[in-house]
């Protein structure tokens, strides 16, 4: 029984069929990639699977229980996080209080409790801060604990973003587009951090990513999209011979070296 | 020593809204008040004594009219209170004047609490507007034989003031009081309350509005054709300026008053002098309400002063107000007051607009 | 008839708050910044327009006053933003709110001394004249108001849609950065659209001055276009027409047919009605961000 | 230059962040129970005003400033705890009960208001506020039997513990209420945002759309804000109304609203002390320039009075420069200064002077 | 070689008490690409907006085509022949795909080669013709990305500043991006200054490259002198010396140029 079932999803806009009939599973502790070309529908899944967006068609179902009709603040709370791909962190609080926000799902005490700060909550404050200081350990953002997002530079935000989700202690992360405006260095680490979720945290990752090397190098399974609809399931090696993938995302120079990653994190190692 | 008073100079306060919405009638007030005290303290004050009229702003909000009050009682230590405008306002004051005795002049309010104990420290200048309308309405009721009676007013003390006395002068009379609108301060559009007024077939209708909307409201029923009914204003509606609108638009409106309009008795010298004074300082052909106010409160307070004598105490002013009885000449009504009533005057005059200024119509005594 | 009556008092009524709303939508079309002055900019223009106009005045024509008087408040719209307003670009919005408020306070002081708290109308050759129509009166006060509301209204919207001042001045509310790297000079095009604004406010309150009567504290009236440009949608040029003649509309109903005590209130209790069903007014400009 | 070496995580929870700024804020609270000693009945008076207007201040600051929806209509709000509070005591509810239960009162009707009106965002959510402002005072108006309709109501005299308590007979007193009721709040306030609930409003401000992907329910925490911002406020009123000893509709005009919302912004939003120091600006600077203006006239120097009106002008003016001056409200200032004295020796000349910054739309959210 | 179209004089830029550039300077010369490589915080962001005038250099000079532009606001220096395209989009999200790319000519007045460089870009990103009348606030990041970089085409400028250009784009897409500018560089002339994360495609396209670190100018030199320098290949290019296991990343070796 998978983690996270998607079936026949679709969404329209207007005339845009963003998403048309996309299905895949997600098997627990898999670290699952979709790529695909710009405009494909790899964010629009995202914000379906975190009800952003209402599906004109389709079934999402998270841990054998349909999610589909939930209300976006509902789905946190069952163990899924995400990320965005053009950042939305919390510009006018410090890193801390974006990490500790991420800790909400978990908050045991009730707002009056709140207001006279009894025993309980601060039991819960300490508590919560021993989680989130894990975090800002395995990501190493410790220099950055109490400076204010707004003057963050873009590759540490997305960094951030990250360290809040997983701070929700979530059962499955979504990622979308980790390593974009990251060097190849931090590209490194992030792959890193990505296996560590997977196999130290016992994270299931669902993931969009355009490094193919980064995605080669992590994913155990890729789905490649175009047009909102499937082209390709498989290893990332399988999905990267695909002719259609290469037609209509990678391209040819791919062979060339590193011209679709900012460079080797090793990504030949596996192929 | 009385507080506020020196060999040299008496103080009083004036809590007043020279920023807000009714600056029109605090901003000419003062005005008027102080030409009169800067006139007579260049002739040497009363008994010597110059007269600093002490002026703050409260911009129509009670907490400031408070911390204002709180300012004049606490700081400047004034003898009186003249003119502060405003109902709640005033109210709020007396918690503060009241325990030291200080007594307040004139206030430019209608709410009856003015005269609310202890009384020996309130003295209100002229008739109410209740006292006008009432005398005015029923004067139109007999002359004009005026049978079926309304008001449109904004639902505040003013505004219950003069529906109350529409509607108990009607009683009164036998008279069925038929129908009534209200209206917000900011309000411009009267197609509809005029609109319905007609259709109730009103053929006297009071108006309690600030004199902007006056101004709109008599036009609009001028404009919609409606001209076989009486319209009545209060005091506060009795203005030069209303007179003067362009193209007629006020022409046939009647008001109640406790004074008679300045325009029509510049012959009299002493109306003529102070006008000149007026236009000297500040340009303009008429005083208006507010400045026949201000000035009228000013003498007022400043023959108090002197019945009281050169050595100056509370008791001995609050005994010299409540005696005082002489012929305001400019505003040609009769001051008097007397133990039993702290009003100044119960004289009320009925004028109209005709061809662009007030007419005097008739004279009526307060009941 | 009567209520052709009232619907014609109420178009032409609807058209002054339709008007002062307009001044606030160019300025938050522009710069998404809120002019909670602009009620006291109407009054301002007012007592220009009076003062070229009235014969105590400089005695002009009608139409050449109202064109004088626009000019100044255009002229005082941009100096205000270059001079004053400019000093906190690119700054939290409410830091625009607080400073338009006090400024509303400056205004309503200078104008309490140099035109006096006394109310004052604007002479025209038609004041007081009327023309009947089907048994409808309609004063010619209300003809010109609404002719001029319609004409501003249309032009405007074609200035902004069509225009490249416009999409520009529209490109410099949404992202001033990227407006400045497509070469706008986001903080002239910020003075001109005041300019304009104060141009319009000025029409407006030349327009209502002509109906009634104004005083210092007449700009009180903002409140209302407020609400007229929040039902339309702010920031939308039709919006702010209509959500001026829906208020303008409501009022004479309600005071006609409402009892009295209840009628006051209806034009804001309309103006929740419509927010509470469409959180962004009618023609909202809010959306959903796209993540 | 001074460092801090957090030991514990405590250390970022407990209320002060070192000890240094206990004992300041000690001093400050020492300072503050000894001042009727210092002032006369004038300076008391307005310091009580200025806690008053401090906590309905922070009433506003816990809703624009940490929640980001602005109310243009919390007079209406102070309306609701000085009516309830008064109809409360003349029901015979003695004083120490009556004060919650307005709050509650208007905590509750707050939270109701919310409910519809929170789909709403900025200038809309500010109109709206507006409007309701607006119509409460012909609510008030209506509700003749609890509000005295448009005559209006006076407060009943406070009985605390047989000891009789007056704004005007025993200033003292009525102050030290007012010092105890503010500290309190304070206090609340405080917790509340050093605790989750206090992070979720800050998250709904910053981005809602984070917030829904973490499980904050935006409707719910709006909610929430709106009732607890009211119930500040609420106390605020009650307060006032034994402040004043006398409302009507017309003691909570819009300009209050507008004076408010004035206050928390020069105060700096999205600073507790911001509510403060805003009290003390809009409290104090007017009577400073009425003070000045006495001066100078009695002096024969200059006399304003012949410019009516000028007082408050010449208040709005300032305002206006120091907009301009600092956009970000005093204690956005005052921050600055703390960072030029942290960083003591190594400070720039023109450290403070303002690099350049542009806004985006607020419309996509 | 030929004159210095941008050049740069020990620029220090400061936000508030943030120390950002600590004294850069450099300069790019006619006809050339150039590229800033450099980590998270270096700077880059900061010195390519305050060469486009969108911030304030407290000390140094920026000069332009030979004149002293620091302190300028930016439309002036777009008018002078510089378009930015920023890091993150940065979009008119309310106006339509084609409005954006109008706006992006708004310096230039001549209606038909406005209209034809449109059509270039359509040319370019065909996917942005067939949303011409979308809104650009709901494209996808990468259709944004698009819209950004060919909104800077149409100012036909002298001097193109490209902030991560490839930021979200696919593989194909970040290709024909590089493709693109080279073209524009050989054959209409255009000058680029780039900042770019994929330090591979950058240092392939460029002529010469600097490195930023923490504020500073710590590296110079032609491309393929970059693309030969061994910290260069660590840690712009990550190709370790030792395997890529756990362990070869506990050791991290020390760049040499700190
Ligand atoms: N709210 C919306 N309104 C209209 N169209 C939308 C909306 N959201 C997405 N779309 C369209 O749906 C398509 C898919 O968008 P999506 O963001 O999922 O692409 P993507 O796969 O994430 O691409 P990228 O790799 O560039 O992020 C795009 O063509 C976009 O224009
Ligand atoms: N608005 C701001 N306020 C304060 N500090 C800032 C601000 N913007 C950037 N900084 C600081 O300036 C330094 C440079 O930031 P910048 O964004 O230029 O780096 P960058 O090289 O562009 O990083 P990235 O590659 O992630 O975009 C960073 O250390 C950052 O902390
Ligand atoms: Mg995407
Ligand atoms: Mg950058």
């Amino acid at each position: 029984m998978s983690l996270l079932q998607v079936r026949d999803l679709a969404v329209h806009f207007g005339g845009v069929k963003a998403v048309d009939g996309v299905s895949f599973d997600v098997e627990a502790g898999e670290v699952f990639t979709i790529v695909g070309p710009n405009g494909a529908g790899k964010s629009t899944i995202f914000n379906l699977i975190s009800r952003f967006y209402e599906p004109s068609a389709g079934r999402i179902v998270f841990d054998g229980r349909d999610i589909t009709r939930l209300q976006a603040h509902e789905i946190a709370p069952l163990g899924i996080a995400r990320t965005f791909q053009n950042i939305e962190l919390f510009d006018h609080s410090t890193v801390l209080a974006n990490l500790l926000v991420g800790r909400h799902t978990a908050r045991r005490t009730a707002w009056w409790q709140d207001v006279l700060f009894l025993p309980a909550v601060r039991r819960a404050e300490v508590e919560d801060r021993r989680i989130v200081e894990e975090v800002i350990d395995f990501l190493e953002l410790q220099p950055y604990r109490n400076k204010l997002i707004a003057g963050l530079p873009y590759g540490v935000r997305k960094v951030v973003e990250i360290a809040r989700a997983l701070a929700l202690r979530p059962k499955l992360i979504l990622l979308d587009e980790p390593a974009s405006g990251l060097s190849v260095e931090e590209t490194q680490d992030m792959a890193f951090w990505i296996e560590d979720m997977q196999k130290d945290m016992g994270l299931t990752v669902l993931m969009v990513e355009h490094d193919m090397n980064l995605v080669s190098r992590v994913s155990t399974r890729v789905l490649a999209m175009a047009n909102g609809q499937p082209l390709a399931l498989g290893t990332p090696a399988e999905v990267q011979k695909d002719p259609a993938v290469i037609e209509a995302y990678l391209g040819t120079g791919h062979a060339g070296k590193g011209q679709t990653g900012k460079g080797q994190t090793g990504g030949e190692a596996h192929a | 020593q009385t507080r506020g008073v020196t060999d040299t100079e008496v103080r009083v306060g004036g809590a007043h809204d020279m920023s807000g919405i009714f600056a029109g009638f605090s901003v000419p007030a003062v005005k008027a008040a102080q030409l009169y005290f800067d006139e007579l303290n260049a002739k040497g004050g009363v008994h010597g004594r110059q007269i600093r009229y002490i002026v703050e702003d409260h911009g129509y909000q009670v907490p400031k009219a408070v911390q204002a009050v709180n300012k004049l009682v606490n700081r400047d230590e004034v003898f009186a209170m003249l003119l502060s405008l405003g109902t709640p306002h005033n109210i709020a004051a007396f918690n503060v004047l009241d325990p030291l005795g200080i007594p307040n002049i004139s206030p430019l309010t209608a709410a009856r609490q003015m005269l609310q104990d202890p009384i020996e420290n309130k003295f209100t200048g002229l008739s109410s507007y209740y006292d006008g309308i009432r005398a005015a309405a029923g004067y139109l009721m007999e002359k004009n034989g005026r049978k079926t009676v309304c008001s449109m007013y904004i639902p505040s003390d003013f505004g219950e003031e003069i529906h109350s006395a529409t509607v108990d002068e009607a009683q009164a009379r036998g008279l069925t009081f038929k129908a009534e609108t209200q209206h917000r301060p900011d309000e411009t559009d009267f197609t509809g309350a005029i609109g319905k007024l007609k259709a109730e077939g009103c053929d006297l209708v009071s108006i309690a509005l600030g004199l902007r909307a006056t101004i709109t409201a008599v036009g609009t029923a001028k404009k919609m054709g409606w001209t076989d009914a009486d319209f009545l204003v209060s005091s506060a509606g009795f203005h030069t300026a209303v007179a003067k609108v362009p193209g007629g638009v006020t022409e046939g409106l009647y008001a109640g008053a406790g004074w008679q309009d300045l325009e029509a008795r510049l012959s009299n010298p002493a109306v003529a002098d102070w006008v000149a004074k007026w236009k000297a300082a500040t340009g303009e052909d008429l005083p208006g309400t507010g400045a026949l106010l201000g000035r009228t409160a000013a003498e007022v307070f400043v023959r108090a002063l002197e019945a009281a004598g050169p050595d100056l105490t509370l008791d001995g002013f609050k005994k010299a107000m409540s005696t005082l009885k002489y012929e305001e000449e400019i505003g040609g009504y009769t001051v008097d007051y007397t133990d039993g009533s702290h009003i100044g005057s119960s004289d009320i005059y009925i004028s109209q607009v005709q061809n662009g200024s007030w007419a005097l119509i008739g004279e009526v005594q307060a009941k | 008839m009567e209520v052709l009556q009232l619907l014609v008092g109420g178009i032409s009524n609807g058209c002054i708050y339709g008007l002062v709303a307009l001044g606030f939508v160019l300025i938050y079309k522009a710069s998404e910044a809120v002019n909670f002055a602009q009620g006291d900019f109407m009054m301002l223009g007012a007592f220009l327009a009076i003062s070229f106009v009235n014969a105590e005045g400089a005695d002009l024509p009608f139409l050449l006053g109202i064109v004088c008087a626009g000019a100044v408040m255009g002229v005082f719209g941009y100096l205000l933003d270059r001079f004053v307003l400019r000093g906190i670009f690119g700054q939290p919005q409410f830091a625009m709110v607080i400073l338009t408020i006090a400024l509303g306070f400056v205004l309503r002081f200078v104008a309490g001394v140099i035109w006096g708290h006394d109310p004052v109308s604007l002479q025209t050759s038609f004041a007081g004249q009327q023309v009947e129509v089907a048994g409808v009166i309609i004063a010619w006060a209300d003809v010109w108001t609404i002719a001029a509301t319609m004409l501003l209204t249309g032009v405007l919207w074609l200035f902004f849609a069509r225009t490249k001042l416009g999409v520009a001045m529209q490109a410099s509310s949404q992202n001033q950065m990227a407006a400045y790297y497509m070469g706008i000079p986001v903080k002239t095009v910020n003075s001109v659209v005041w300019g304009l604004s104060g141009v319009v406010s000025a029409v407006a309150g030349a327009m209502f001055a002509a109906k009634g009567a104004i005083d210092p504290s007449v700009g009180l009236l903002g409140i209302k276009a407020f609400a007229a440009a929040v039902i339309g949608g702010f920031g939308s040029l039709p919006g702010a027409l209509l959500g001026g003649l829906l208020i303008g509309i409501v009022e004479p109903f309600a005071a006609r047919f409402a009892p009295a005590g209840t009628a006051q209130v209806a034009p804001y209790a309309i103006m929740l009605v419509v927010l509470i069903t469409r959180p962004h007014g009618l023609f909202a400009q809010v959306r959903q961000k796209k993540v | 230059m001074k460092v801090l070496f957090k030991d514990s995580y405590l250390t970022d929870i407990r209320l002060f962040e070192d000890r240094a700024a206990m004992l300041r804020y000690a001093a400050l609270l020492a300072l503050m129970v000894a001042l009727p000693w210092l002032l006369g009945t004038y300076y008391l008076g307005e310091v009580t005003a200025i806690l008053i207007w401090s906590v309905a201040g922070m009433g506003l600051m816990i809703l624009a400033g940490h929640t980001g929806q602005v109310s243009l209509g919390h007079a209406a709000f102070l309306a609701i705890g000085a009516f309830s509070n008064i109809a409360y005591m003349e029901a015979g509810i003695p004083f120490l009960a009556a004060l919650p239960l307005s709050a509650l009162t208007t905590g509750v009707i707050g939270a109701l208001v919310a409910m519809p009106i929170l789909r709403m965002s900025g200038i809309y959510l500010a109109i709206a506020t507006l409007a309701l402002s607006v119509i409460v005072e012909d609510i008030a108006i209506m509700l003749e039997p609890i509000t005295g309709g448009v005559i209006g109501v006076s407060a009943p005299a406070i009985d605390l513990f047989g000891m009789k308590i007056d704004r005007y007979g025993t200033a003292e007193a009525f102050y030290y209420l007012c010092l105890a009721v503010t500290v309190v709040v304070t206090l609340g306030y405080v917790n509340v945002m050093r605790s989750p609930t206090g992070r979720s409003f800050l998250a709904v401000r910053d981005s809602e759309i984070s917030a829904r992907a973490l499980g904050v329910n935006v409707a719910r925490t709006k909610t929430l804000a709106f009732g607890l911002s009211c119930a500040m406020t609420g106390i605020a009123g009650a307060l006032y109304a034994h402040f004043v000893q006398f409302v009507n509709y017309e003691s909570f005009l819009i300009l209050i609203s507008i004076t408010l919302v004035l206050q928390v912004v020069i105060g700096g939003l999205g600073f507790i002390q911001g509510a403060f120091l805003g009290a003390i600006v809009v409290g104090l600077l007017p009577q400073a320039i009425s003070i000045l203006n006495d001066v100078l006239s009695t002096r024969g120097i200059l006399d304003l009075s012949a410019y009516p009106g000028l007082d408050t002008a010449l208040f709005a003016a300032l305002i206006v420069l120091f907009m301009i001056y600092e956009p970000r409200g005093i204690y956005g200032r005052w921050l600055k200064i703390r960072t030029w004295f942290q960083i003591f020796p190594l400070y720039r000349k023109d450290m403070f002077r303002r690099q350049k910054s542009y806004l985006k739309t607020e419309r996509m959210r | 070689m030929s004159e210095a179209v941008l050049d740069v004089r020990n620029v220090e830029t400061f936000y508030g008490a943030i120390m950002a550039l600590r004294g850069v300077s450099l300069s790019v010369h006619r006809g050339r690409i150039v590229t800033i490589l450099g980590a998270n915080g270096a700077g880059k962001t900061t010195l390519m907006k305050t060469v486009s005038g969108a911030l304030d250099p407290e000390k140094g000079t920026v000069a332009f085509l030979g004149e002293e532009v620091q302190g300028m606001e930016p439309d002036q220096l777009v008018r002078r022949g510089m378009a930015h395209v920023p890091e993150g989009r940065e979009v008119f999200p309310f106006l339509t795909v084609e409005e954006n790319l109008t706006l992006g000519a708004f310096t230039r007045s001549d209606r038909a080669a406005i209209a034809a460089d449109r059509e270039m870009v359509y040319g370019y990103f065909p996917i942005l013709k067939e949303r011409r009348a979308q809104i650009a606030g709901t494209l996808s990041g990468g259709q944004q990305q698009m819209l950004a970089i060919g909104r800077g085409l149409m100012a036909r400028p002298k001097l193109m500043l490209l902030d991560e250009p490839s930021l979200g784009l696919s593989p194909l897409l970040v290709q024909e991006i590089f493709a693109i500018i080279r073209r524009l560089n050989e054959e209409q002339g255009v000058t680029m200054l780039i900042v770019e994360q994929n330090a591979q495609v950058a240092l392939t396209t460029a002529h010469f490259g600097y490195v930023l670190e923490t504020g500073r100018i710590v590296m110079a030199g032609d491309a393929a002198r970059l693309l030969a320098s061994e910290d260069i290949q660590e840690f712009y290019l990550g190709q370790h010396g030792g395997g890529d296991d756990r362990g070869g990343r506990r050791w991290k070796r020390r760049k040499t140029w700190r």
